[in-house]
């Protein structure tokens, strides 16, 4: 990738640092781990990747001691161990980045990355700990306050501070659990310059994520679980995707970019944006047509999910028009939009997306409860029929409708609120990262049912920080950077380069 | 999805298991208790703290609270019997005490919902306001009610016992649970209570006025404080003004008692409805027993705190579920 | 600021019509004695903070004299003192301020609580459904007397429980009685033929004397008795506004209920005889007594007598056609 | 930043100008406000809310609550009088009511953080098996401590007010205003309960010991309750029993009106500090222009309602920084 970097030589032979043997875990329900078994060489960046629920986190979680293995056994540097809490991991040398965002935003970023550290005496000061964090963030040419409180800091900082806090512990064994699910392209970099840092002094790390391109920049080896096994470990210069995807998912998926519309210029315009503008969106200008997927492509922070908020009325505009179908629309909450015929999946499906306690049927119908109440009362028996005719159309795995929502995988809720919307026939459909922390067994299928809507004449706005994810389904790719449209380019003229170079344009 | 339907059925059972247990406990070692005189005064007790119960449980079922009840029951019922002593119809005064109520419940919606104030603070604030208002309104001078007879003493047979001493109340209480039990399960009202409990946020991006639906949940919660100041009123004749902060607690415990969680998202009328029976047969059966009644104020506690243990047993498993 | 000399008035309450009275008779009193009164009272009579703050305040705010019925007088002992220092009279009303320290109260006008309570017992023992019933008890099936007692507190309740309790025992013989029920009054004796059960409720909140009432009805007593408007509103409450002591047809026609002070409803059922009758007290002499008292205290007259007695009358259906005392007996 | 900046000042700002703008007005309309009497009766009144307000601002800093805190001070300040009226010796009488009301504390500690009772439910219970607890104990009598005259009248000299009359009760109450804000500021017991009110799973996975820190918070507050009950039992010699449930939400508000924020996470003990007063002006101020007692409750609520309102408008666009 054009971050550049290759996978340094030489670590493969190292010896072992690290070894999980026969790692058994269940949950109430769930067999998260069978058996399943992973080694570490110094030094090395070690990739884990599985789909969804493969028990890439849990593994890490029994690592690091939050959970406790009901089987198998640890080997840490040559003698058995057992981390009882994760301070007893910290103290042995082992830090983990989560995979969700775990900071406290009242506090400011140097006591986040002490807290826990702040010494024996029961009296605390932040003047030693805010020295010691300002050096780490300049190793790291980060640009980050250590007294800035972290819930002023944009997801990106907040991510850093995460990673430099687990640095901090100057782990011998730094886990990173999907760490740059939230980062940017430069971000991204950043990270990867600090892991070869890392690297360059002996840490070994664990690199968890869903991203074959960054695996295959800056892993060693590859270990692949299925299903909480272990499938294979596969060292990164010897292999290849289809591979990897194989063993991942026990088939072959190829993501080739689409090579052309065949939505005709013709084709009536659905939605027009003209000069939406609110703080963080400047004069976004665009018209969407019948049956069109548009890609909005760019950096993260670039304004994309802000200006789906904005159009559907989540965020306050503060000046700009929205025509639906030709009429101006006056929208100030999502209830307008909703009206209006537009939909929007958002990017945090857990907050944003899903009412966790209700079950798959009360979430198909939310948007849509009006159309299912008779004289005041609602009408269950509608309601069951429709939901089970979506369960079939776009087969949602659950067992039953009324299975609660949040016992579901990501992908499938994901489809759920696809259903959602459909049933409240929006015919403007915004899809915000659909495939954010989705593996890539569900991305295929989510890909397959926008396809599908499209053809029906659906027209979809859909953001992804994905390059491959933007050319492989858009019929149009709208490039934003800090706020602004730079670029609206048609399928044929658009590779990932020209896509990076309007998204990092600045004007 | 299993655990789901075990602790479903638990929670069908285990409530009115403990009840009957209770009552029959009481019968084998209180004194008279089992007789229907008992019974019925089981019944009145239950009346007022019934209805409160039951307003209650839709906004902590929104994951909302409301301090409130308490004062606003008192305060409604006490300005009802000032209108009373000043020569006011006493179906109009009836009339008038809800409407009271029900506007307090929708202030506190206005508060929570467009104010964006937390239901605490809020309700905390209508609390003392309500409580101090009706002192203020009626000079702090107890109020009266007509006794069973007065002239007017009719709505006292409707509401709460007839002159051979049938307990009508509890076909009031009954008739307006089954409303509330209607309008939790089967209408949009109370499957966007749930919603709302369960992702204020998401139901909001899902085209849902909440705030609009917030609103109504407090404003029916003051309604049925209206109906509890009613009953209350037919019940003690009596209204004292200052009083009535405290209430809200016992309204509350019932909830709780009953299964209904705290954070919003879970919860059925019949266990608030159950819960509510519990505390009575509770109360009146340690009296029952020759206890003083402080013990009633203690083993209350106790119980609220068992319930909720024995749920979080019960329910650990469903609660164990991927919390990632 | 005020030319006319100010009484700062802190009663026991303000919500019960008594206070209501009281606070008449002290607004007579001082028009016709020109002097400008405040009356205030805490929410409910254990809210002893609250009074101590209200005296507090009323003394702060520099008045002439100070009348006060304490909750308790141990609690305000203190400002008792700095009044005395102040040189500020205080009077005592209602049921006063008993056991003040030494010449801080220069009289009280109060009712004698014992006193009015013994008389409900008198007329309880006169009855002669209750002494025929006294006549045929035996120790193995004892007659019970239950008595609704608002709260073990304040000092008016409990002599207006004791004075009760004491008199009956006097009339039926020291080893013939036995009480129970409450701690502070209890009293075993296995050979007793006159059981007096009292109960104290939870709180004095209308809902918990209710409950007390009903506990007490439940051990069908010969008599109930109740020892002030609130308790006797419990006993109310608990018989369907007292018809179901109705001598013919009443669900407790064989329990003969006794109650205290007055109020509409309790005024009713003793009107209609289902209760035997009641004792009233008089609150607007009380009140006022205890301004005409405090306006003697700053003029720096000598106090005839330490108490200024009220008086208490017993009123049933028959007297309460007298005007003397229908007047006293306040809806 | 800036938001947060100026929000914070203004927090420094705000509450003691309403203060004094409040104690002004009444200087000016109420009668005699403005003397010595009067600011020494307003301290009285303060110290035993101030204490429990201390107390519980830990607990709510975490985004816990206490609703235990008045039964649980009553209980205590009961207990030890009926121990003293049994001929115990006086300052061990006040050890023992400090060390009932800390246990009562820790086990409302273990409730929440090892049983994982939501602490509004847990503390509902506590409440009430304090209340019932300590009128049992006592066998609903009412105990009484020594007034200032007799033999052991010291202590109160020493809590309360000394014989010349000077009110040694604040300093008593500084000094642990004192101790409070460094516990809560300077130490990690204060770090972790911010953290904890943050973002409680975080810190846990940082490896910090949250149930054993959140124990203490809860115990702390528990042992000022104690203290809170040496002032009570100092100023007003008289302990009632089944009283005390309702002093908690005046202590609440105390610690709302402050600016601590009831989600966890944020708040001051200066705040609380200012907070307590302001209630106690409003409290003295409204009985000094001859306004019955329900003025004081309607008025509390409002302020209560205003300053918070005060607050979400000011920090709004603090909050408005990026949802998703
Ligand atoms: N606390 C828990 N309780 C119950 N089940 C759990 C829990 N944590 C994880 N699981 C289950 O264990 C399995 C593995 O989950 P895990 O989070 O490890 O997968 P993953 O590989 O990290 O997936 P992703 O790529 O989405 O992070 C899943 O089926 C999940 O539902
Ligand atoms: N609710 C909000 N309040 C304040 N600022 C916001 C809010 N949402 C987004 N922002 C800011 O607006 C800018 C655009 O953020 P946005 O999330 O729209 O970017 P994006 O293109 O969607 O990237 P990503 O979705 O990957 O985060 C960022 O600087 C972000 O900090
Ligand atoms: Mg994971
Ligand atoms: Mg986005």
């Amino acid at each position: 990738m054009n971050s550049g970097i290759t996978a340094a030589n030489g670590t493969i032979e190292n010896p072992v640092i690290l070894e999980m043997k026969g790692i058994d875990k269940r949950f109430q329900g769930v067999h998260a781990l069978k058996k399943s078994h992973l080694e570490l060489r110094k030094g090395e960046i070690h990739a884990l990747v599985g789909e969804n629920g493969a028990g890439k986190s849990t593994m890490m979680k029994v690592l690091t001691g939050i959970y406790q293995a009901d089987e198998g056994e640890i080997i840490y540097n040559g003698e058995k161990v057992h981390f009882k809490n994760p301070k007893d991991a910290q103290t042995a040398g082992i830090a983990i980045v989560h995979q969700e965002l775990n900071l406290m935003n009242h506090l400011t970023a140097a006591q986040n990355i002490f807290i826990g550290r702040e010494g024996n005496s029961f009296f605390v000061t932040d003047d030693e700990i805010n020295v010691k964090t300002r050096r780490l963030f300049e190793r790291f040419k980060m640009k980050i306050d250590p007294t800035e409180k972290v819930g002023n800091l944009t997801v990106g900082k907040q991510q850093m501070v995460e990673i430099v806090k687990a640095i901090s512990f100057d782990a011998k064994i730094l886990i990173l659990d999907e760490p740059t699910a939230a980062l940017t392209k430069s971000e991204i970099v950043e990270l990867f310059d600090v892991m070869n840092d890392l690297k360059a002094h002996g840490v070994t790390m664990i690199y968890i994520s869903h991203r074959m391109d960054e695996i295959q920049t800056i892993s060693d080896r590859i270990t692949i679980m299925r299903d909480g096994e272990y499938v294979k470990t596969l060292v990164t210069k010897e292999t290849n995707l289809d591979e990897i995807i194989k063993a991942m998912v026990g088939r072959v998926i190829y993501i080739e970019p689409k090579t052309g519309s065949n939505i005709p210029d013709s084709a009536p315009v659905v939605l027009e944006v003209r000069g939406l503008t609110s703080r963080d969106v400047h004069d976004v200008s665009f018209d969407l047509r019948k049956g069109e997927i548009l890609g909005f492509a760019g950096l993260m922070g670039a304004g994309r999910t802000e200006t789906a908020r904005l159009i559907f009325g989540a965020d306050p505009i503060d000046s700009g028009e929205i025509y639906k179908d030709g009429k101006k629309l006056k929208i100030k909450a999502p209830v307008d939009a909703v009206r209006a015929g537009i939909g929007y999946l958002s990017e945090d499906r857990k907050r944003f997306g899903l009412a966790v306690d209700l079950s798959v049927s009360d979430n198909t119908v939310l948007a849509d409860l009006e159309n299912f109440t008779r004289k005041g009362f609602i009408d269950d028996r509608k309601v069951r029929e429709t939901c089970e005719t979506y369960v079939q159309k776009i087969n949602i795995k659950t067992p039953s409708i009324s299975q609660l929502i949040r016992n579901l995988s990501g992908g499938n809720q994901q489809k759920v609120i696809v259903a959602k919307w459909i049933v409240r026939n929006c015919d403007v459909l915004i899809f915000d990262e659909p495939t954010r922390g989705i593996d890539v067994g569900a991305k295929s299928e989510i890909y397959k049912l926008m396809t599908l809507l499209a053809e029906e004449g659906k027209s979809i706005i859909m953001i992804s920080s994905e390059l491959q994810e933007i050319l492989r389904m858009s019929d149009r790719v709208a490039c934003m950077c800090e706020g602004r449209i730079t670029k609206i380019l048609n399928i044929e003229d658009a590779s990932q380069e020209i896509i990076m170079k309007y998204a990092t344009r600045r004007n | 999805m299993e655990n789901l339907k075990r602790k479903f059925d638990l929670q069908q059972i285990l409530a009115p298991a403990a009840l009957v247990i209770l009552y029959i406990f009481f019968c084998l070692f209180g004194k008279n208790f089992f007789s229907t005189g008992t019974l019925v005064s089981i019944l009145d007790s239950t009346y007022y703290v019934g209805f409160m119960a039951f307003g209650i449980t839709f906004i902590i079922i929104t994951g909302g609270i409301d301090l409130s009840i308490g004062t606003n029951m008192m305060m409604s019922a006490l300005i009802g019997g000032y209108l009373y002593t000043k020569g006011v119809n006493i179906w109009l005064v009836l009339g008038i005490v809800v409407l009271l109520a029900t506007i307090v419940g929708w202030i506190n919606g206005i508060f929570v919902a467009k104010l964006k104030l937390p239901p605490f603070i809020a309700t905390l604030g209508t609390m003392m306001m309500t409580q101090g208002f009706g002192a203020i309104m009626t000079k702090v001078q107890t109020q009266r009610f007509p006794s069973g007879f007065d002239v007017d003493g009719l709505y006292k047979q409707i509401f709460y016992k007839t002159g051979d001493g049938f307990p009508s109340g509890i076909i009031y209480m009954l008739v307006f649970f089954v409303v509330a039990w209607v309008l939790l399960t089967k209408t949009r009202f109370g499957r966007y209570a749930y919603a709302i409990g369960s992702n204020e946020e998401s139901v909001r991006l899902s085209g849902v006025n909440v705030s609009f639906w917030k609103i109504a949940v407090y404003t029916v919660c003051g309604f049925f404080c209206g109906l509890a100041a009613i009953v209350y009123a037919a019940t003690y004749t009596t209204i004292i003004p200052g009083t009535g902060n405290g209430l809200e607690m016992n309204a509350i415990a019932a909830v709780i008692i009953g299964g209904t969680s705290m954070s919003g998202g879970i919860g059925t009328m019949s266990g608030t409805l159950i819960g509510a029976f519990l505390m009575s047969v509770l109360k009146t059966g340690l009296m029952s027993m020759g206890l003083q009644g402080h013990f009633q104020t203690f083993f209350t506690g106790l119980v609220v705190i068992l319930a909720v243990l024995l749920d979080i047993y019960r329910t650990k498993k469903a609660n164990a579920v991927r919390k990632d | 600021a005020q030319d006319k000399p100010y009484i700062a008035i802190v009663s026991k309450g303000f919500q019960h019509q008594f206070w209501q009275v009281v606070h008449k008779g002290a607004q007579a009193a001082a028009e016709q004695y020109g002097v400008e009164i405040s009356f205030d009272g805490p929410p409910t009579e254990s809210d002893i903070a609250i009074q101590v703050d209200m005296l507090k305040s009323a003394i702060d705010k520099k008045p002439a004299a100070v009348a006060l019925a304490a909750l308790d007088t141990e609690s305000v002992k203190e400002q008792l003192v700095s009044l005395k220092e102040a040189g500020i009279p205080v009077v005592g009303f209602d049921s006063g301020v008993p056991g003040a320290p030494e010449g801080s109260i220069y009289a009280t006008a109060s009712t004698d609580n014992k006193a009015a309570a013994a008389l409900a017992a008198e007329h309880l023992f006169a009855d002669e459904r209750f002494s025929a019933k006294l006549a045929e008890a035996t120790a193995d099936a004892p007659l019970t007397v239950a008595v609704l007692s608002q709260d073990a507190t304040s000092e008016s309740i409990v002599s207006r429980t004791t004075g009760f309790i004491d008199k009956l025992v006097e009339l039926a013989g020291e080893n013939m009685t036995a009480v129970e029920g409450h701690d502070k009054y209890a009293r075993a004796n296995d050979a007793a033929t006159l059981k007096i059960v009292v109960n104290v409720p939870a709180t004095t909140s209308a809902a918990d004397q209710k409950t007390g009432a009903e506990a007490l009805l439940s051990l069908d007593p010969a008599a109930i008795y109740g020892s002030n408007e609130n308790a006797a509103g419990g006993i109310l409450a608990a018989s369907n506004d007292g018809s179901d002591f109705d001598p013919e047809k009443g669900k407790f026609k064989d329990i003969i209920a006794i109650g205290f002070d007055a109020g509409k409803t309790q005024r009713t059922a003793v009107e209609r005889g289902w209760f035997l009758g009641s004792v009233t007290q008089d609150p607007y002499q009380i009140g006022f007594k205890a301004v005409e008292l405090a306006v003697n205290a700053i003029e720096g007259k000598a106090a005839e007598s330490e108490i200024v007695d009220t008086g208490a009358k017993w009123y049933n259906a028959e007297n309460l056609s007298d005007p003397a005392i229908s007047e006293l007996v306040y809806e």
